[in-house]
């Protein structure tokens, strides 16, 4: 067998693992399964990693990107339709492609260029009230997902000065500062609807109107969250492939070099204002557009949902999955939004279990999940 | 306004800022020699007031109610349990992240927090609702006119000052302080002057999680009223208060905590269209302070050389 | 061959106090076409200071510098290398966690193209600017170390220092430079390393156009064969200036800085 | 027997989690008695969510309940804004539901939902109440506190509107938010105002605070807060000063009722670590709602919002519940409280009522 | 040898997590003496002097100080065992005084006396760090900071110290005028063991030379022997 034969089958045999257990752990339950399931994934990688068939497997995978990236979507596409008709299992999913997305957008601030950001839920924040205040306007409602992002990176340019003079902690008062002002903000002022929230109108392209089911025949109907997981899943492949392009580019070089040593990056012509600008924007644009989506899909804001905590969600994803590692980030996404959901059944004990959870992970796997890989422009090409 | 009035409003002020300085006074000590941010320390030093309290009732169930007695067994205990927590913290969450990247350990500490905060309100008896915190100390009070000055307020104040005063002399003035120092500014040479870094590293947290018992008794003395979420946010602004006065000197913990507690103050008694902004005005003020010193504005002298 | 004379570079009068310490002491030279000068002094004398203030990481309390013709005494960091001063440090600077050609890259920044729409929409362009810079880093480093060339996507932060420092040098190198800055680079290396290092360095000043250098060496060995002539600073003045061998010579360097026999 | 699936939903964790919690129980307490009921058609299985006080949880928790078939009724939300997200979602997947303790008056009026019902009060028929019953015991001048989410923003709201009518004044009023520690400084001002109440829109932790950190200041004036302060754990947490503390309530007392003991005694004798809570009762009530609806109807969601609909004096722990057509319990009858030796007692059974005791400033 | 050894390493080996760097070296300092440890960039002499004060242990292998084995003490009583180190590339503490950085080198020693008098003989040597005594170590120029690292390493008053490279950097006339004061340090009996790339001058100062050659000892002798041994002469001078 020639070795990119065995390299295809090798990946579809993992898309079809990967798909089994995303379908299991989505559809299970009962406390105990769960817990076996994450026990036996966890053996099984301790056990791969043991015996090196992780590092062979991710040469592999970097061999076959564009097949490897086919098999994710083509995975994700076959769980989506399994649950068509179960609206909960959608909601979760295309809740965590949002995650996913407003994610990405911090990657690009403290993952690629170091620019630290704990107002992560804020900048959510904005493009949901964006797309509750624009929604019942007649901008068509695409525009006002664009709108969401826009508006978040306007906004958050009020902070780039203060962000662009400092650093480390005293960049993360700044935002954290901004995602406490924000909230009140929101809170006290009741034009944009108060403690109680805002109503946001549903998705409608072109007269398809994303909150109702999708019949297909007499007994066929879908859930209407199945809009949304596509128009998610779209999102998040065009954002991922800005991210990919982004970091495999000159930029994400200047991106690097901006967070490891602004001193030599100066030195070599590299404007540290404006990277750190267009990443700051370009994230908060990301995190809006995210935000706009999510606040249509739920049809119900408040401003308690942007609370600092949420923020740090945020963030805990991005340094669970490995800073500036794109499917770090999207399994961080996963793992964070869905593990809290799937411990239900143990009540008012979760979050300690999910803390506890978060500390382990953290303490034997300091670097994240999944390590970002050193940049390759061209995948496979090694000069 | 008058004079007995603004009298109130600076002693409220100064009680206020002496709990966030001593918050911040812990954040600058952990920032100092570790280089991180222990995020679970309004979460300690809630713990530390639990564990005050309990001492308190345990106290009284064998009868001694002398309130001298009292208080002494409830600081002796609180800031023991805590320093010993702050070193169990250090030594298995802290240290074996110190390689990891600085962000992490803002991460563990948070979910630290969590734990300790989701552990008070669900193993605590009756956890999630407030307690009744003692009055411990005398509570003469001497009025002039509008202005009111409580004894225990006065001692409060005294006590936090005298603490904070302990803690720098200790920093900047004892071989202790000297080694806490340079420890965190590289680990591996100070350990080649001869420096038990693990050992430093262990008490400088507990004496972080010491000053925050202390804080957090001050805390329960002074409103008489406890709760598991008390640490939360007395801990981001604590922190918040660190870095506007500037990392890395005791002093600009101080600044900053009064600072904050007098931009809050100031907010909720002058701002004439409604109080409720005092927290969007507090924040936004800070944020332009950092704007305009971006390095706190007690600055860390820089060091770097190109 | 004729050469030409035009002036790179013009110091004049700079001065650079830190609070109380004068680090650069109404300094004044000048730098000719190809030319190699040996910045040397004691330690503490204001040789980096002066890189310093050059490459506008400080900036100058007094007098002003001159670099082809313009006046840069003010101007950012980013605007002097665009001018074409490029530099190495003296504690190596360069990014652990990127590979070798990520850190080359870094030094060629002003001959990429970092427009938005070229980097994310046009690939097949960048594509080929990715491939021939390649090219050109691999053939510089090839100078230096070839076992260097071959590893071109393996983390700086693995090599040993001596490599590092020669990645330093070809980061600085790889964007043609008119001027480059050497501080130190031979620090740490053994006499054969640095002769070696010193031979790449000439090699590399045929290869550019007008490349002048300014090297800050305690290694007088080195100074000795490539400077075209040598600057004596002492307490942020300079003290003396000429052949190395007129310098070496002098008195006042004895004393300050050699250590006569 | 068939197995029947009805549900929770309330805050489990985080700063609210006490009353969750108690609410909690109390529906389980119900789902409990009628399953050892021997008469019961059905078995039933109680499916507990946790909205977090926050309304992307409570939404998403409100989908998962409504679009699971097999859950029949559902009693939800002690947190208003939570509420006015998920009402939508019961609507749009037909989940007939009774509010238990959310009190913001939109939640039923707000919209025209058929499926949404509310056992509780609203804070309108509160502040009518306590406006009335306040300005009735003589006091002329209030300074507001109120904390700044829906709840607090109403209570403030809707008690200034009854007070005008009533012709008492305020002074000034505070917004603070809702994990605030200190209340000194807008206490001194209040303390400069010299009013003769100060009312407090809010919940207990910082019922707590503010009234114990009134002491510290040397206020004197009455202290009135509106029904989220009703718990033991505030008298637990202000120690003795709560003495001569009001407070009003939706619903007839419960032990006052013959079903009110009953509950509070198999509350008890049920072993949960955690109190019943203010709202425990309401919980209570509205789960045995939907299961009597169940056992009469079948378990049919379209069926039971039906037979909601049409709910008249209806027996329950809390009083005769009967809905308007916005599903609204009419006969919310408020009672008023005031803390006597270390408990809350109704005010026509207190000392002071007889004017043994009296109000501070009478 | 005649004179006991202060530092004895035998047949140590010892790794980074990737590659092995030490495969079996076994060196001898003798006491009062100053040995010194030769090789080319990478050799592994840091890495020795990491082993002996317990950064990187090694994999086996003994390390006696007077006869004490050091193998598995924790730094700071290595220290404690009267070793001291000046270690490769200064080190200084960059946000300390120059003060605080001396004072730090005496770390264990508690009486203030002593330590006042030591730091007095330091500035006897150093003048400029007296000059410069409340500058931030961090500020300082490369050869001003070697200056501290040699006086905090002084600071100790060790039996034993342990130089790494103090010539990197230095002016030629400090280079020389370096030597002398790590001659003068051995007159006062403290025994030197230092590493160093600049072979001549290095001889010699030294009684007693190794090479170290790919984590092995390549050559061993007296330093008279070994300026005449001619491998060593074609591999490492210049
Ligand atoms: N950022 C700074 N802050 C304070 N003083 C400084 C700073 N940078 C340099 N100095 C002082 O300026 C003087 C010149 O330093 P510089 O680094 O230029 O010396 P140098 O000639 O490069 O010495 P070396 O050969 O030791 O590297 C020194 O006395 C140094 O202490
Ligand atoms: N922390 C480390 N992790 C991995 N490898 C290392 C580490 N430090 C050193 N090495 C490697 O170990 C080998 C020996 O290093 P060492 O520093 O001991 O050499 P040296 O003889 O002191 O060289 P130099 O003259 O450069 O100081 C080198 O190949 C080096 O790359
Ligand atoms: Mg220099
Ligand atoms: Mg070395």
């Amino acid at each position: 067998m020639t070795q990119s034969l065995k390299d295809k089958l090798v990946i579809l045999l993992l898309a079809a693992l990967g798909t089994a257990f995303m379908v299991t752990f989505i559809a299970i339950e009962e406390q105990t399964e769960i817990f076996a399931l994450l026990l036996v994934a966890a053996a099984l990688i301790v056990a791969a990693a043991k015996f090196g068939v992780i590092k062979a497997i991710s040469q592999c995978l970097s061999r076959n990107e564009k097949l490897m990236n086919g098999a994710v979507i083509a995975a994700v596409l076959v769980v989506v339709f399994w649950f068509r008709e179960d609206h909960f299992p959608l909601l979760m999913i295309a809740t965590v492609m949002m995650y996913v997305i407003a994610c990405f957008g911090l990657n690009m601030q403290f993952g690629y260029t170091g620019v630290v950001n704990f107002a992560g839920a804020a900048f959510f924040g904005i493009g949901c009230y964006t797309a509750a205040v624009l929604g019942d306007t007649s901008v068509p409602l695409l525009m006002v997902i664009a709108l969401g992002g826009i508006a978040a990176a306007i906004i958050g340019s009020i902070l780039i000065i203060p962000v662009l003079r400092t650093r480390g902690h005293y960049a993360a008062v700044v935002t954290i500062a901004f995602g406490l002002l924000f909230r009140t903000f929101l809170e006290v002022n009741d034009t944009l609807g108060g403690p109680q929230g805002l109503r946001v109108p549903g998705m409608n392209l072109f007269g398809w109107d994303f909150n109702s089911n999708i019949e297909i025949s007499e007994n066929i109907e879908l859930s209407f969250y199945m809009n949304y997981v596509i128009l998610a899943l779209i999102m998040v492949i065009l954002a991922f492939v800005l991210m990919r392009r982004i970091e495999r580019s000159w930029i994400g070089l200047n991106f690097d070099a901006v967070r490891l040593d602004e001193t030599a990056a100066a030195c070599f012509g590299i404007d540290i204002k404006r990277w750190k600008i267009t990443a700051f924007t370009l994230g908060n644009f990301l995190a809006g557009t995210a935000g706009a989506l999510y606040a249509m899909m739920l049809g119900f804001i408040a401003p308690s949902n942007f609370a600092f905590s949420d923020s740090l969600i945020l963030v805990s994803i991005v340094l669970l999955g490995g800073m500036g590692s794109l499917w770090g980030t999207i399994l961080a996404a996963g793992l964070v939004v869905l593990l809290p959901e799937k411990l239900q059944a143990i009540q008012e004990y979760r979050f300690l279990i999910y803390a506890i959870v978060m500390i382990l992970i953290l303490l034997f796997r300091p670097q994240g999940i999944l390590p970002r890989g050193l940049r390759a422009y061209i995948p496979g090409w090694r000069g | 306004m008058d004079v007995g009035l603004l009298g109130q409003f600076v002693v409220n002020g100064m009680m206020l800022g002496m709990m966030y300085a001593l918050v911040a006074v812990g954040f600058t000590l952990f920032f100092g020699v570790l280089d991180v941010i222990k995020f679970s320390h309004g979460d300690v030093l809630m713990v530390g007031t639990f564990a005050g309290f309990s001492t308190y009732l345990g106290l009284t169930a064998i009868g001694i109610d002398n309130a001298f007695v009292q208080l002494v067994g409830v600081l002796v205990v609180s800031i023991a349990s805590m320093a010993l927590l702050g070193a169990i913290i250090a030594r298995y969450l802290v240290l074996p992240l110190k390689s990891a990247p600085p962000l992490n350990t803002l991460l563990v500490t948070l979910m630290l927090g969590t734990v300790l905060r989701e552990s008070i309100r669900l193993f605590y008896p009756d956890g999630s609702n407030p307690k009744h915190f003692p009055s411990l100390l005398p509570t003469d009070a001497w009025s002039f006119g509008s202005f009111t000055l409580r004894a225990d307020s006065v001692i409060l104040l005294i006590g936090g000052l005298l603490v904070i005063i302990g803690v720098n002399v200790l920093i900047n003035r004892t071989r202790l302080g000297l080694a806490i120092r340079a420890v965190a500014q590289d680990e591996e040479t100070a350990k080649c002057m001869g420096i038990n870094f693990k050992m430093i590293v262990l008490l400088t947290f507990a004496l972080g999680s010491g000053v925050a018992a202390f804080a957090g008794v001050m805390n329960g003395l002074y409103y008489n009223e406890i709760n598991f979420g008390m640490g939360l946010l007395l801990g981001v602004i604590g922190f918040s208060a660190a870095i506007v006065g500037g990392l890395g000197n005791i002093y600009g913990a101080i600044l900053g905590g009064f600072l904050f507690a007098g931009l809050q103050t100031l907010g909720a008694v002058a701002l004439p269209f409604a109080s409720a902004y005092k927290d969007v005005f507090a924040f936004a003020v800070i944020i332009a302070l950092i704007a305009w010193r971006p390095t706190g504005l007690i600055a860390e002298k820089t060091s770097e050389r190109v | 061959m004729e050469q030409q004379q035009e002036t790179v570079l013009a110091f004049r009068g700079l001065t650079r106090r830190f609070g109380g310490v004068v680090a650069l002491n109404q300094f004044n030279m000048e730098l000719t076409n190809r030319q190699i000068v040996g910045l040397i002094g004691p330690n503490g004398s204001g040789k980096t200071t002066s890189f310093n203030v050059l490459t506008g990481i400080y900036a100058a309390n007094g007098g002003s510098i001159e670099f082809l013709g313009q006046d840069i005494t003010s101007w950012p960091a980013q605007k002097v290398y665009e001018a074409g001063v490029a530099r190495t440090f003296q504690r190596s600077r360069l990014c652990l966690e990127l590979s070798i050609f990520d850190n080359i890259m870094i030094g060629n920044h002003k001959r990429l193209n970092h427009g938005i729409m070229f980097n994310v929409f046009q690939r097949k362009a960048l594509q080929k600017q990715i491939t021939e810079n390649h090219e050109e880093a691999r053939k510089l480093l090839q100078i230096f170390n070839p076992a260097l060339a071959d590893k071109m996507f393996e983390p700086v932060g693995t090599l040993r220092m001596i490599d590092r420092r020669r990645i330093e040098i070809c980061r600085a190198l790889i964007s043609h430079p008119r001027l480059l800055l050497l501080d130190e680079p031979s620090a740490g290396m053994t006499h054969e390393e640095t002769r070696e290092l010193m031979e790449d360095i000439l090699e590399v000043r045929e290869m550019i156009d007008g490349l002048s250098i300014i090297l800050v060496e305690h290694e007088m060995g080195m100074i000795e064969r490539v400077t075209d002539k040598c600057i004596v600073l002492n307490f942020g003045q300079k003290i003396c200036e000429g052949a190395y061998r007129d310098v070496a010579s002098d008195k006042l360097v004895q004393e300050a800085y050699l250590g006569g026999e | 027997k068939d197995k029947v699936k009805v549900a929770f939903i309330g805050p489990l964790t985080g700063g609210v989690s006490a009353v969750g919690v108690g609410g909690r129980n109390s529906a389980e307490l119900a789902v409990q008695l009628r399953n050892a009921d021997p008469s019961a058609k059905y078995e039933y299985e109680l499916v507990t969510q946790d909205s977090e006080c926050k309304p992307n949880v409570g939404v998403q928790a409100a989908t998962k309940v409504a679009s699971d078939k097999s859950i029949i009724g559902l009693v939800g939300h002690y947190c208003s804004a939570v509420a006015m997200g998920a009402v939508d979602i019961y609507h749009k997947f037909n989940l007939p539901m009774s509010v238990w303790g959310a009190v913001l008056p939109d939640v039923t009026y707000g919209n025209d939902y058929k499926e949404i019902h509310r056992v509780n009060g609203t804070m309108i028929n509160q502040n009518d109440v306590a406006a009335k019953f306040m300005t009735d015991q003589g006091y002329k001048t209030w300074v507001v506190l109120y904390d700044t989410t829906d709840y607090g923003k109403g209570h403030n709201k809707y008690f200034t509107e009854y007070l005008a009518k009533n012709g008492g004044e305020i002074l000034a009023d505070f917004g603070v938010s809702s994990d605030q520690q200190d209340f000194t400084a807008e206490l001194t001002k209040a303390k400069q105002l010299n009013p003769d109440v100060i009312f407090f829109g809010g919940l207990t932790p910082l019922g707590v605070r503010i009234r114990a950190q009134m002491e510290k200041l040397g206020i004197t004036a009455q202290f009135q807060g509106a029904s989220g302060i009703k718990s033991d754990s505030f008298i637990d947490g202000v120690g003795e000063l709560s003495e001569g503390v009001v407070s009003f309530l939706e619903g007839a007392p419960v032990d006052k009722l013959p079903g009110g003991q009953y509950f509070i005694e198999k509350y008890k004798a049920a072993g949960f670590a955690e109190s019943e809570e203010a709202y425990g009762p309401f919980a209570f009530a509205a789960m045995n709602l939907i299961l009597d609806g169940i056992e009469e109807v079948g378990p049919n969601r379209k069926k039971l919002t039906k037979y909601l609909g049409k709910i008249q004096d209806h027996d329950s722990i809390v009083g005769k519940i009967s809905f308007d057509d916005h599903g609204q319990n009419t006969v919310a009858a408020i009672t008023k409280y005031v803390v006597q030796d270390g408990k809350w007692v109704v005010w026509e059974d207190s000392e002071y009522a007889t004017g043994a005791r009296k109000l501070a400033g009478k | 040898m005649a004179t006991a050894s202060a530092l004895e390493v035998k047949n140590i080996y010892a790794a980074y997590d990737s590659a092995d760097v030490l495969e079996g070296v076994s060196l001898s300092v003798p006491a009062g003496k100053i040995t010194c440890l030769l090789g080319s960039n990478g050799a592994g002499k840091s890495t020795i002097i990491r082993a002996i004060l317990g950064l990187t242990p090694p994999r086996s292998g003994d390390i006696l100080v007077d006869d004490q084995s050091l193998v598995g003490l924790p730094t700071h009583k290595v220290i404690a065992a009267g070793v001291a180190c000046i270690p490769e590339g200064r080190k200084v503490f960059p946000k300390m005084t120059v003060v605080d950085n001396l004072r730090l080198g005496g770390y264990q020693e508690n009486s203030e006396t002593v330590l006042r008098d030591r730091m007095d003989q330091v500035f006897d040597i150093f003048p400029r760090l007296k000059e410069r005594r409340n500058q931030l170590a961090g500020t300082m120029s490369g050869g001003e900071q070697a200056m501290v690292s040699i006086g905090r390493g002084l600071m100790a008053a060790p039996k034993v110290l342990l130089i790494d490279e103090p010539s990197l950097g230095l002016s030629p006339l400090f280079v020389k005028e370096n030597f002398n004061i790590i001659q003068r340090i051995n007159n006062q009996g403290i025994t030197v063991f230092l590493v160093e790339q600049n072979v001549h001058q290095t001889l010699a100062i030294a009684h007693y030379g190794y090479v170290l050659s790919q984590g092995r000892v390549v050559a061993q002798g007296t330093a008279q022997e070994l300026s005449e041994n001619k491998e060593v002469h074609e591999a490492y001078f210049g």
